[in-house]
């Protein structure tokens, strides 16, 4: 493992991590259905979670590792109220675009 | 015995009052106010009897605030205008009717209460408390209680209220920096700090704002006219009999001497600005067409000159204005009553709408005429000793002064005498105008006995003030 | 620490109370229990027992359990009112409670944390509630669309602040604070970690709704329920600034010019735009929302002097709290069976109902800045410490923005005293009175003796 | 005992004032009158119980009442100095106001207001004796303002008439013009001497004399008072109006005393003036010009009073000229003989008018002489006094004027010739319009003609007794008065001694009169003109009719000027300034307004600004570096 590490560097891991989260920042700002948007958060946070592990490795420490746990499962409670939100917006409104959701503002 | 009696007295009789429903909220907000003004009168005498009856407790550690009452001969003086005035000015409502007249006098007496601790305060923020609290019962009385279109007169308030706590908050940050520098909100200490010109100079125009907004001081005095109008009497009273002369006390118990070296490099500037005020709020009141905005802008015009007494800077200028305070304290109740009096009977404040009193009362004619004249400064009433020592310490500094400012007694004829004219001279009007009531003749009475007697024997009130002013000049000139 | 646990086996209990079908019984125990909690944690202070470290997870200092307090405190009005306005669902009251308390876990959690991954904790807990709660009114397409943003944003902001939290263990490889501190402390350091101290700003600067991470707050605050929106503006606000506080205060980062002069910059665009906007809002709820950000930007001043201004902010958050805990029980009172939270519908309240009047018209004092509220004294420490600090423009700016926020707060009491109301009274049930007369007294009571809170933390 | 008797002396008056506001109503107007009289009647009896003791002893004395005002070192007491210029002033001022309430009892008998009247006239004695008996310059100005009140509360005494009102405002407006360069005069020399004792002020003068041009200016302003108060030039407007008042009062107050206070102060004053030449000279000059300008619109007017109005303007300004000169016993003298003509001619005036139920027009009277003999007696004798006839007491203290005149500038002496001149001539011109010839009125008027009862014409004849032989009190030769008023004056009135010079004067100045008093007979009588009614009036005369509309100028010059100002302060400036903190409240909302505009409702827009607010924060503090 730390040979690995050694022979990419950090640094890429890093970068692949941004690139990732990146890609979710798109899609949350690009796409307006929903799911595709709890999807593209979902990256965001995988990305990080790849990076955690990353960093566990560099510095040899459980802890990163652990913390991903925490981070999967925090993120599937998030999934599952806001799948739970999306439901009953979908029941009422009968869409998935979030654009539809403009009746607060001003 | 101390001085924190008088404002336990007021704040126990706006609660009473408060409890005691609509019925005899009148009565015993009379009470209280009474009771105030005996005790006042006691702590004056055990004051000249030297006894101590200051107050100063540790309130917040941290920001270190005190609670405390410094009670001095300019401090006393406006308590005792606070508390001589406020019994007359519930005594006028007895010929009105309030709807929740608990609330009103209750209020009243709270506002009695906050201007009292406002000229009793000696910690820079206990100070800044009192002056903030004075503002909300007075908004609630203004807006609540007031005349006219709803609309206007929410407009009016609401703008005089942001206006005034506007000017305030700049106040508040002097304060923060001269804490920051004192460590201690202490009027003494404040008094000992040493700042440079630049800082003086912000310090001083940060507490100017505050003031110039309260007194007011063109061009800051939008506020005022339509307050006057829109307020009920008894609120137009308290604003003007003493609510602006926390400005005018201010200015000489804070301002001045904490940013002494400010105060003299711009005191030609503010003298000018004061003294435009008078000649400007004396030709704006020739043509006002509404009895209550003319004596305003009277007002306007006669605190600017007493306001360029306070920046003479000198004892005179400071001793004439406070005498000129109180003179006009009582006077502009006096007249602001009038009005109320003629509206009481026609419903109205257009002077248009008026005239022709005279013949149908000439026991109000009378009285009227002798505030009128009053307000002119006619020698022999209080109003000409302040308005001389002030016109006579401006002259000291430069004649212009004395004359550009001395235009008031000109002006000032010239205005009042036209509303009186047109007011209460003229035709016997259609209307029938009962003569005063009891109730009101005995506030008349006793504004134009005080007015009178000062006037022939000031020295009283003068000996009172003199000293501490002495030793505030001591402290501007350190 | 117990105070964490206890609040959690609260939570647990009401889960069970509906099992067991001990309805009736739920919101009295629930309370009761808070405030035993609240005993228990006030406690902690004369025992003087300063920490209970669990593996370094929770630092149970003053700092924490002040803020405990304060968060218990707002969770009993919270739970209180929860009786009424729930009345009509009977089935859920005891979800609804129990994600109430689990919030105030997650509150507790992210102000007596001693490591991120507890921090990251806490605020998920309390963010995943307040979602729920937010979108808790399932029929009200409002209630929806204000969950709906909630989510996405708040999870978004999540995500920034995860990947902060990534990059500072990346820098120093562990999580606990006290190391981090330490490490932090040292003169060199890679910029990862400032990267990483920026996102979880961000993240928070989201929660406490600054400019420009504001504009979720209006939207959700109008949309949903309105004790949830108490709950917002009033719990969720100040736990997140209490975190961001006390992240930043460990994090060592102030001192560069440029942190300042963001936090300046975002300071006093909050105060403004948050001002300005709520001028010309009609509904209530919206109002405070944007006042809220304004308050946010007022909040952030505490940073700019962030050694020593733990006290201030603490003072400023039981002030802002309270007073804003006693407008909403006001609000939650007169809107209850209305279709919005126009201002209309407080036309005539000083006549028709003069305590309820009363006590909006304290809280909206307090909130504007006026003495002998909480709120003057709140205002004051802060300007007085800033300008210590240096920072003479923030201050003038906050002076401008008092001066404007008195314009919409003046426009409510306008309406409760200069209009007629065309709406017949209603009953109003006791415990709103109560909500908001305690508030409002704790208020009065702490705005003339600040002490009482600033001794607190030292 | 001299103490009380002083205080008897100022405060009897003031009693009276009292009795009649509170209880005068009650009483019943015989009562009301006859007290108000008496009050006077005391102030009288005690001025002349101090004259006498003046006249025995020499020594002035003076009173502290109580401490007033005290600026700094500046103490202002109220004090009291009976010396020989306020006790000869006392005199005349409650002698001939003794007499004039006693007229006022029969003249004012059917107005419903006649305790009011009494209780201003009392109330004017009160201030008018202030004024002359206060030790300070300050409790003059008590007088001073109080005498202008009164003026003002007895010129709109009818008050339902909205012109008397007017012109009781002008005169209280117009006196306040100089009483503002009174009080800056006052401050000058308080500032200067930190006292305003006339002895003291009088000591320091003459101990060090330092600062000239301030003194100079202090007199110019104390000047500019006597000119509002005694009605000169530029601000001598207000009196002609006054006689809007009851005639009584135009008498009293217009003609015989208040007018004169400018002449006392100076008079009082003298020391100062004395160093001042400059202020001198303008003092003559100014005097000279008002006495011309004021004859020569004299001539043309139609209004009885209004004629006596202008004479009183015109003979003002030949005191003043006196004054100019030094000679400020020659002014004394002339206040005095003019005192008790003019008071008869306004009294006799009154009479006329009593007789003819309020009219003034002189077009409208005539003839009067057969149905009012004692009247046209008393009035013809003033008449002959004022024109300046041998030997009536007006020929003697005119004839010094011009005297004096002669001697300083002989540009003035023309000048106070020729309004002698003209005196005479509109003098005779009203007697002969008033008395001679045919009646002009209505016919009702005619059948009421009448003489006034007694009450009126004692009063008269006792003036026209004392225009008479008023000029006793200072003949050439024997000058009782010069040597009397000696310790008050700074400087030494040097004696004329009868010369051939002053013979010659004295025929000259006769002569003139007699020449205005032809030039009238001639014109009323032999060719039996009656002025043209006001439209027909045409050229110069016209102007002069409407007093070279002088009123008309400070109109557009001053008064609408201001009011213009006033109105647009009132409605474009006010709001204005009104609109500016408005304004700033407009401009937030405006912003809130856009504001919402940015707040969609799209969470894509949301999430946009919030990526954007990253991107900006960590490109601001990362990419720097």
């Amino acid at each position: 493992m730390d040979n690995i590490l050694n022979q990419i560097g950090i640094e890429n891991y890093i970068f692949l991590s941004i690139l990732l989260f990146c890609i979710g920042v798109f899609g949350v700002l690009y796409r307006r259905n929903a799911i595709i948007v709890f999807m593209s958060i979902e990256i965001m946070l995988n990305a990080v979670n790849l990076l955690f592990v990353a960093f566990s490795t560099y510095h040899q420490d459980p802890k990163g590792q652990v913390f991903v746990f925490f981070s999967m499962t925090v993120a599937a409670a998030e999934v599952a109220v806001g799948l739970a939100i999306l439901v009953s917006v979908f029941r009422n409104i009968g869409s998935v675009d979030i654009s539809n959701l403009k009746n607060l503002k001003g | 015995m101390n001085v924190s009696l008088i404002l336990l007295i007021l704040l126990l009789g706006a609660l009473a009052t408060f409890l005691s429903g609509d019925k005899f909220a009148s009565k015993v907000a009379l009470f209280f106010s009474l009771v105030a003004l005996g005790c006042s009168s006691v702590l004056v005498n055990h004051f000249l009897g030297g006894v101590d009856i200051n107050v100063n407790n540790p309130w917040i550690l941290q920001p270190h605030v005190s609670f405390a009452l410094k009670a001095d001969g300019l401090s006393l003086a406006m308590v005792l205008l606070t508390v001589s005035l406020t019994p007359l000015i519930i005594l006028t409502g007895f010929g009105n009717h309030f709807e929740k007249s608990k609330n009103f006098y209750a209020l009243v007496l709270f506002m009695a209460f906050a201007m009292t601790g406002t000229f009793l305060a000696a910690d820079g923020l206990l100070y800044y408390i009192f002056w903030e609290l004075a503002l909300i019962p007075i908004y609630f009385i203004a807006l609540i209680w007031g005349n006219g279109d709803a609309d206007e007169r929410k407009k009016a308030v609401v703008k005089f209220f942001i206006y005034t706590l506007g000017g305030s908050l700049f106040m508040l940050i002097a304060f923060a920096y001269l804490y920051i520098n004192a460590g201690s909100f202490l009027l003494e200490d404040l008094y000992k700090l040493n700042l440079t010109a630049t800082e003086q100079t912000w310090i001083f125009f940060a507490f100017f704002l505050a003031y110039a907004i309260k007194i007011p001081i063109i061009p800051f005095h939008t506020w005022q006219a339509k307050v006057y109008q829109k307020a009920p009497t008894i609120g137009t009273m308290l604003l003007s009999g003493i609510m602006l002369k926390m400005g005018l006390y201010s200015v000489i118990r804070w301002q001045l001497p904490i940013a002494p070296l400010a105060a003299k490099m711009y005191m030609p500037t503010l003298i000018g600005l004061s003294i435009a005020g008078v000649i400007y709020g004396s030709i704006v009141a020739l043509r006002q067409k509404d009895l209550k905005k003319l004596l305003a802008y009277s007002s306007l015009a006669h605190v600017g000159l007493i306001a360029a007494g306070c920046y003479t800077l000198t004892a005179d200028g400071l001793s004439g204005a406070v005498s000129q305070m109180i003179a006009h304290g009582f006077v502009i109740v006096g007249l602001f009553f009038a009005a109320e009096v003629i509206f009481r009977r026609f419903g109205t404040y257009k002077i248009e709408d008026l005239g022709g009193i005279r013949p149908q009362a000439s026991k109000f004619t009378s009285m009227f005429m002798i505030l009128v004249l009053a307000s002119v400064a006619l020698p022999g009433t209080f109003n000409f000793v302040g308005e001389f020592t002030v016109l006579y310490s401006l002259s000291q500094v430069n004649i212009w002064f004395a004359i550009f400012g001395g235009t008031t007694i000109i002006l000032g004829a010239y205005y009042m005498l036209k509303m009186f004219q047109n007011v209460m001279l003229g035709e016997t009007n259609t209307k029938v105008f009962a003569d005063v009531t009891i109730n009101e003749t005995i506030v008349f009475v006793i504004l134009i006995a005080f007015l009178l007697f000062y006037g022939l024997y000031p020295k009283p009130i003068v000996d009172l003030v003199n000293p501490s002013i002495t030793e505030i000049l001591k402290t501007i000139n350190r | 620490m117990i105070t964490l646990i206890a609040i959690t086996a609260l939570g647990v209990f009401c889960l069970i109370a509906e099992i067991f079908n001990l309805r009736k019984a739920l919101v009295p125990v629930t309370v009761l229990g808070l405030l035993g909690i609240l005993g228990s944690t006030l406690n902690l202070y004369s025992l003087g027992e300063l920490s209970s470290d669990y593996n370094t997870m929770i630092f149970a200092d003053n700092y924490a359990k002040t803020y405990s307090s304060l968060f218990i405190l707002l969770t009993v009005f919270l739970v209180a009112m929860s009786h009424d306005v729930y009345k009509e669902h009977q089935t859920k009251i005891s979800d609804y409670v129990a994600i109430k308390v689990f919030l105030l876990a997650g509150a507790v959690a992210m102000v007596s944390f001693a490591n991120l991954s507890m921090y990251f904790l806490g605020i998920e807990t309390l963010s995943i509630a307040l979602y729920t709660l937010a979108g808790s009114s399932r029929l009200d397409i409002k209630s929806n669309e204000a969950g709906m943003k909630y989510f996405l944003m708040g999870s978004f902001a999540s995500g920034f602040i995860l990947f902060g939290i990534c990059l500072i263990y990346g820098t120093f490889g562990t999580f606990d604070l006290k190391e981090i501190s330490e490490f932090s402390g040292a003169l060199d350091k890679a910029i990862w970690f400032s990267i990483g101290v920026s996102l979880i700003t961000i993240g928070m600067l989201f929660k406490i709704a600054a400019v420009p991470f504001h504009f979720w707050a209006p939207d959700v605050y109008e949309g949903s329920p309105s004790l949830v929106t108490a709950t917002m503006s009033t719990l969720a606000k100040v736990v997140a600034f209490a975190a961001l506080y006390k992240l930043l205060a460990a994090m060592n980062l102030f001192p560069t010019i440029q942190f300042q002069n963001i936090i300046v910059t975002v300071s006093i665009l909050s105060m403004t735009v948050g001002n300005i906007m709520a001028l010309r809002q009609e509904n209530v709820k919206r109002m405070l929302a944007f006042s809220g950000i304004s308050h946010a930007g007022f909040m952030l001043m505490t940073v700019l002097s962030i050694a020593n201004a733990a006290s201030n902010l603490c003072y400023y958050t039981y002030a802002y709290a309270l007073a804003g805990m006693a407008a909403f029980a006001v609000i939650i009172a007169v809107t209850k069976n209305k279709d919005n939270e126009n201002i209309s519908h407080f036309n005539g309240l000083g006549r028709s109902n003069p305590l309820l009047a009363a006590v909006l018209t304290a809280a909206l004092l307090s909130m504007a800045g006026i003495p002998i509220f909480a709120g003057f004294f709140a205002k004051f420490n802060l300007f007085t410490q800033t300008i210590q600090a240096g920072y003479l423009v923030v201050v003038i700016a906050g002076v401008i923005n008092s001066i404007i926020s008195v314009g919409y707060y003046f426009k409510l009491i306008l309406a409760m005293y200069t209009k007629e109301t065309q709406e017949t009274t209603q009953n109003i049930p006791f415990v709103y009175y109560a909500v908001g007369v305690i508030s409002i007294l704790i208020n009065l009571v702490i705005g003339m003796h600040p002490n009482v809170i600033t001794d607190l933390l030292n | 005992m001299d103490n009380s008797l002083v205080l008897l002396l100022l405060l009897t008056p003031f009693v009276g004032f009292l009795f009649n506001v509170f209880l005068g109503k009650k009483a019943g107007k015989g009562i009301s009158g006859a007290l108000g009289t008496l009050a006077v009647v005391v102030s009288f009896a005690m001025s002349v119980y101090f004259f006498m003791q003046l006249n025995a002893s020499g020594k002035p004395i003076a009173i502290k009442l109580l401490d007033w005002i005290q600026i700094g070192n500046l103490k202002v007491d109220f004090g009291i100095l009976l010396d020989q210029l306020s006790l000869l002033w006392l005199l005349f001022v409650t002698g001939i106001g003794s007499l004039i309430h006693l007229y006022s009892i029969s003249y004012m008998h059917d107005d419903e207001n006649m305790h009011k009247f009494f209780a201003y006239l009392n109330l004017f004695v009160f201030f008018m004796i202030t004024l002359v008996v206060g030790s300070n310059l300050l409790v003059m100005f008590i007088g001073w303002e109080g005498v202008g009140l009164c003026s003002y509360l007895l010129i709109g005494f009818w008050h339902k008439n909205q012109e008397y009102n007017d012109a009781a405002k002008k005169a209280f407006i117009m006196n306040r013009i100089g009483d503002l360069g009174f009080l800056i005069g006052i401050f000058i020399l308080a500032s200067l001497f930190s006292t305003l004792n006339f002895v003291e002020m009088k000591q320091a003068l003459s101990a060090g004399n330092t600062n000239t041009a301030l003194y100079s200016i202090a007199a110019l302003c104390l000047f500019i008072g006597a000119t509002g108060k005694s009605a000169q030039l530029p601000l001598y407007t207000w009196l002609p109006d006054a006689m809007a008042g009851p005639t009584p009062v135009s008498a009293l107050i217009h003609a015989a005393t208040m007018v004169t206070a400018g002449i006392f102060m100076i008079t009082r004053m003298n020391f100062l003036f004395d160093v001042t030449p400059e202020v001198q000279n303008i003092i003559a000059i100014v005097g000279a010009i008002t006495a011309l300008v004021a004859a020569s619109i004299g001539l043309f007017q139609n209004d009885i009073k209004k004629v006596l109005a202008y004479s009183t303007v015109s003979q003002l300004g030949l005191m003043f000229l006196a004054l100019g000169l030094g000679a400020y016993n020659v002014a004394v003298f002339h206040v005095i003989t003019h005192a008790f003509f003019k008071a008869c001619l306004f009294l006799g005036s009154g009479s006329v008018i009593h007789a003819l139920h309020g009219e003034q027009d002189m077009r409208k009277m005539g003839g009067l002489r057969k149905a009012m003999p004692i009247t046209f007696a008393t009035m013809l004798i003033s008449t002959l006094a004022i024109a300046g006839i041998f030997p009536f007491a007006g020929f003697w203290s005119k004839d010094e004027i011009l005297m004096v005149a002669f001697e300083h500038n002989k540009g003035l002496w023309i000048m106070g010739s020729i309004a002698s001149i003209m005196t005479a001539f509109y003098m005779f011109r009203l007697m002969y319009l008033t008395f001679f010839r045919d009646f002009r009125g209505t016919e009702e008027q005619k059948h009421h003609l009448h003489e006034s009862p007694s009450l009126i014409t004692w009063p008269l004849i006792i003036l026209a007794a004392l225009a008479t032989f008023g000029g006793l009190i200072n003949l050439p030769g024997s000058n009782w008065l010069n040597h009397f008023l000696e310790p008050i004056l700074a400087r030494k009135h040097e004696e004329h001694a009868l010369g051939s010079q002053e013979y010659m004067l004295m025929g000259i100045a006769l002569t003139g009169a007699i020449i205005g008093i032809g030039w009238a007979y001639s014109k009323y009588i032999k060719e039996g003109f009656v002025p043209k009614q006001d439209s027909e009036i045409v050229g110069f005369s016209k102007t002069i009719y409407h007093k070279y509309y002088v009123d008309e100028f400070y109109m557009s010059l001053i008064l609408k000027p201001l009011n213009a100002l006033s109105n647009f302060f009132r409605t474009t400036l006010e709001p204005a300034l009104g609109n500016i903190v408005y304004g700033l409240g407009t401009v937030a909302n405006g912003l809130g307004n856009q504001g919402k505009k940015v707040q969609t409702g799209s969470i894509g827009l949301y999430l946009f600004a919030f990526v954007i607010g990253v991107l900006a924060l960590v490109s601001y503090l990362f990419l720097g570096q």
